[in-house]
């Protein structure tokens, strides 16, 4: 492994590591009644959210969903500035107007969080479809849920990417459920890759425990669509720990299944390797954990000092001069 | 059909009971469903865990998967899956989790069920109900908040009624079921926990507002959440012997202007307290309809409303911020009869 | 062949023939103006509609399109009644109110002509699920075009006919254009019976020209619906011989396809074939035509007798009580 | 960013010429197009053979298939793709063949065009133009014959203008192309063969009403194809000595409430002419809003709307006959004038 491959799983790793602290303090926040509304954590799934963003370039967008926090952490969005979003706070990313459904960075190709299941998937292929147009070299990532697979939008975009070659991919974070629906009781097939077919582009089912091979798989579909190749559907065969939202039990999954898929951490499946690979001590991943714990302890409380916006402050976020 | 009528109401019919507006769906679903096979309830995780917001427990247990239906995220779909049901004898009952993703079913509510029966030239009845959650004070953010009352009440063929209390949402649910017109039935998500009276097996009367609390000097009318926050305004007023007669408004299509009528010539003064932005709503059109019917205004009337130009917040504080409060609304009352 | 194969082939021949003599009048009485606004012709297409409705048994239901003249006149609607309605009567089907686009006699199983692209798939589905939950061995079919199965509704209406195995059947009448547009210029693939695939349930692609393998095709999916095994998509490949609408005049069709269609019109080849197995006389083609032909003149003069509708009359069409 | 301005027209700027409505529209699309080579144009068959209503003839040779961009049948999912453009620095219009497809793509418009900069702190812009014809008089039935311009006047976020004739179709289009933010243009269908005066490269002024003629007796109020139908009613009020001020709308949102209330203030009396249901339109909110500001009515206002209760009909005796007339305005005016 390279110098450059190892540092670069290395910050995989430190960058999963940050998404389920993270998620993890916005329950305890949310608990505390310091963030309100409601929550749609994605621990369990950081490797999906890092692993494809990191086929990202320079230029290159994605949209994500109301469980978007790991790609917007993936994407680099600053802790503080997240929390302070979901405190509804002015520093926050949508100057606290936005909430827990809506991490946002144009910045960095965070294009959107929507709160709409599959309402990112056509702006996406809008993007891509403007970076053709424009002979810009990028592409448009766009993650969404199983359940998301079942909503028109979904069609519809494939069969517009399809049509116009976009360069596009779709990636379906199926968690293998859709709020209390096990995705069997709302889906007639288990691999959702096999929706690709009708398009005529082609559709790949991924470990999305395995960040190796969610990168893998995305590096190629992303450097498929670059050369003018067209879309491609990922289907991320992951699961979420928590439940759908808020403080859901999830009582719906059956006994032994959330042991099951933990035994198959993506946090650990990495740290394994690194350190079989020698390039993690055996005890970096406490040291990185509780430095990390510390970071994101900190960014919760200077997200919680900045003060709530007036309306006066939002106004010019409704109309653009 | 059901067999419920106003006449010969039904079940446990007359019983009453204290219950909360959760509960009070929950029984009118339970009673509607009990009366009439035909009658079943759809939409996403109806039957997992009582429904996102709790108002489905205990049907499935009693009326199965086949009755108490899941269905797969795709409102236009299984509106227009509703639709056909109710062509050949069923009477559906869709659960929207949020009204705002009513315009995700745009087609279906605009094109198709309220035109359906007009198209065939009166060949079918369409019994549809669709329950929407609606409303903020939830910090759902700007997708999520919306009450969307005012956003179909235009649509002739359609029906459109909104629940503001555990009475009225047992015997508005009952008529919107009972009905052979495919009804938008709005609940508040703010008021699931709140509690009153419900009579069991009796529906309300089709297009009835309802007069809560009678007074001679201002007309307050309000729908949903705004209800509760008018008559705790009306106390107030009253405290400083301003008489507030509060008018729930209930059905938006038909719309009870006779009721809202009465009540101004009364007292020549209104106050509108609305959950939405004021354009293109019920709340304008009653003030337009009253004044085109020549109604004498002893005072301008006047509205509280969301803001003209702002979407609903994540904001805590400003979501609160933006909602019409009771101090609002006895500040209001108290400019428009100049005391 | 039995006989009674035999006069049901016949009454098919009749029934395409009186279609296609229909639709020529339509055109005929909308240039003279007395049909007004729009029309959506199907002369080419006869076979699909007479093919797929003789698979019908009593209680069976069917949803159509603006372009639904040859389904509803294939379930025994009576042309005066039909042609009152184009032109806006009060012996129309509705009254007169609906029009051309929408041709519909719930006494026949016609429960609805939609003027909304894709919107009559969901209410097939919903018809068919009833009937599943009121144990009728009933079926529904529903007819939509190619460009169709583009739109939201196609996704989600296949979708939840998979996940509840509702007795229903999805036919494409894919006649090349989706108004003027080719199919591939919207669509990335050629055979959309392949659209099925991503519900798990059969898509079979179907010779439309020929109502033999219409027939055959949809008697095995109506009656696989009805055994409770589920949906089928059906595509039946065929084409239209007129633009889409009003006077099209159609210059978007390479020169040729057109004629090459007409080589295989879908009454000629039945007719070949009956008179071939001795069913049909040499001449009682162009009998059974002129007959046709007087038969609709006079529908279309009494139909043009009937009075408007007053609104009054129109009234209880919005609200049943 | 289109480099027109009020200020400093770009083309052929200042060049009158007499156009059709349909050509209006057609040199608007092509003078934006040619002027900011980021502006598209989308929708069903625009490119070919001019577009269903003839509006885009030459586009597509002048600017290929790729600006000028065929779509499959999907409202919500391309409006959905103009979005994303959008986002990255084009400036797509989207053409909506009947205005009653809107609805099909509700959730775009409702919940992701006017928010996305709002849930995004303003973060970005959204210039995007929805072109969508609506209008009876066609004899296109129940689901191709609505106006539609009002169903979403009531959003934040949102600009919605409508076009009367081709000098304003051309003006207005031009200014909801340039706007950064997401706009509906309505067009009228029954309105394109009209001729009249285009100023080419000037855009309107945002949320400008026009006052088209000018009197002291009665206002009327009227968008697209009524405009016409309200100056042709002056004429013959004129004819009678009553000077009626005839006021084009234009924009819903925002809505130009002070233009007509100045007309109304001197007039005293006002006459609104929609092609629509009255109850939740702009006519109700335009009432409501100046009986609110406590405006001195010397008559009750009065409205010529579509029937409360009735979808429009196919049936070509009864489409005339559900739309206000010229008749009907003067008759109307009459009344309110009290000769
Ligand atoms: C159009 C629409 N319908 C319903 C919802 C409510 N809802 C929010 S998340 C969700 C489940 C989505 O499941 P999936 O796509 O698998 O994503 P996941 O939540 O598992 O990440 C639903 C039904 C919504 N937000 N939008
Ligand atoms: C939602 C919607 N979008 C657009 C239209 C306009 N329109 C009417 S027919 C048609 C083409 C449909 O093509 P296809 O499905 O192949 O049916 P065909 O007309 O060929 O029978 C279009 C775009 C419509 N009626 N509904
Ligand atoms: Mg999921
Ligand atoms: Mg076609």
């Amino acid at each position: 492994m390279t110098a450059d491959t190892m540092s670069a799983r290395l910050d995989w790793y430190r960058t999963m590591v940050r998404i389920r602290i993270f998620e993890d303090k916005v329950q305890e926040l949310f608990m505390a009644g310091q963030i309100q509304g409601t929550t749609h954590l994605c621990q369990g799934q950081e490797a999906v959210s890092v692993g494809a963003i990191a086929a990202m370039r320079p230029g290159d967008v994605q949209t994500n969903t109301y469980r978007g926090h790991g790609e917007a952490l993936a994407l680099g969005m600053d802790p503080e500035v997240a929390f302070a979003e979901l405190m509804g706070r002015s520093k926050g990313g949508s100057g606290g107007v936005g909430g827990s459904m809506h991490l946002i960075d144009f910045s960095k190709g965070n294009i959107g969080a929507n709160a709409i299941v599959g309402a990112g998937l056509p702006i996406a292929v809008g993007a891509a479809v403007a970076f053709q147009m424009q002979g810009k070299p990028n592409v448009a990532l766009s993650f969404f849920g199983d359940g998301a697979t079942n909503i028109g939008t979904f069609h519809e975009a494939l069969n517009m990417a399809a049509v116009w070659a976009a360069p596009v991919v779709f990636i379906i974070t199926n968690n293998l459920y859709g709020e209390y629906s096990p995705l069997r009781t709302t889906t007639p097939i288990d691999d959702l890759a096999r929706r690709a077919d009708p398009y005529g582009f082609p559709g790949i089912v991924v470990d999305g425990q395995d960040i190796e091979a969610v990168h893998a798989a995305t590096t190629e579909a992303v450097e498929r669509a670059r050369a003018g190749k067209g879309p491609s559907l990922l289907e991320m065969k992951t699961y979420r720990y928590r439940g759908h939202s808020r403080s859901d039990p999830a009582k719906y999954r059956p006994d032994g299944e959330l042991e099951a898929w933990k035994a198959r951490d993506p946090i650990e499946i990495l740290a394994k390797a690194l350190i079989a690979a020698g390039d993690l001590g055996p005890n970096d991943p406490v040291e990185i954990r509780n430095e990390t714990q510390a970071e994101i302890d900190q960014a919760a409380e200077r997200a919680a000092t900045s003060p709530f916006p007036t309306l006066e402050e939002t106004r010019p976020y409704v109309y653009a001069d | 059909m059901s067999t419920l009528t106003d006449a010969a109401p039904a079940g446990a019919s007359g019983a009453v009971t204290d219950l909360t507006y959760r509960e009070a769906i929950n029984a009118a679903l339970d009673d509607a469903m009990a009366a009439d096979s035909s009658v079943l309830l759809m939409g996403e995780d109806v039957a997992a865990d009582g429904g996102v917001f709790k108002t489905n427990i205990g049907l499935v247990e009693k009326y199965g998967l086949a009755r108490v239906r899941n269905t797969p995220i795709c409102e236009n779909g299984f509106i227009g899956v509703a639709l056909g049901m109710s062509l050949v004898g069923m009477r559906p009952i869709v659960e929207i989790m949020f009204a705002d993703f009513l315009p995700t079913a745009g087609d279906a509510i605009v094109n198709q069920l309220p035109k359906y029966r007009y198209m065939s030239g009166g060949q079918t009845a369409v019994p549809v109900t669709i329950r929407a959650v609606g409303g903020a004070t939830g910090r759902f953010g700007t997708q999520h908040s919306a009450t969307g009352e005012s956003w179909f009440m235009h649509l002739p063929g359609l029906r459109v009624v909104t629940a503001s209390s555990p009475g009225s949402a047992y015997a508005l649910l009952r008529a919107a079921i009972n009905d052979q017109n495919p009804t938008l039935f709005y609940e508040h998500k703010g008021l699931y926990a709140r509690k009153g009276p419900v009579v069991r097996g009796v529906a309300a009367h089709i297009g009835a507002a309802a007069v809560l609390r009678a007074g001679s000097d201002v007309t307050i009318v309000a729908t949903l959440l705004m209800v509760e926050r008018a008559l705790a305004a009306a106390e107030k007023l009253a405290a400083d012997g301003i008489a507030a007669e509060v008018i729930d408004l209930r059905w938006l299509r038909p719309l009870d202007l006779p009721a809202v009528r009465a009540s101004v010539e009364k007292t020549g003064r209104l106050v509108i307290v609305e959950e939405q932005v004021h354009a293109a709503g019920w709340g304008a059109t009653i003030i337009s309809e009253l004044t085109i019917g020549g109604i004498r205004w002893a005072s301008p009337p006047r509205r509280l409303s969301l803001p003209d130009d702002l979407p609903i917040p994540y904001t805590p504080t400003l979501e609160d911020e933006v909602l019409p409060s009771v101090e609002a609304i006895v500040a209001t009352a108290r400019v428009s009869v100049g005391r």
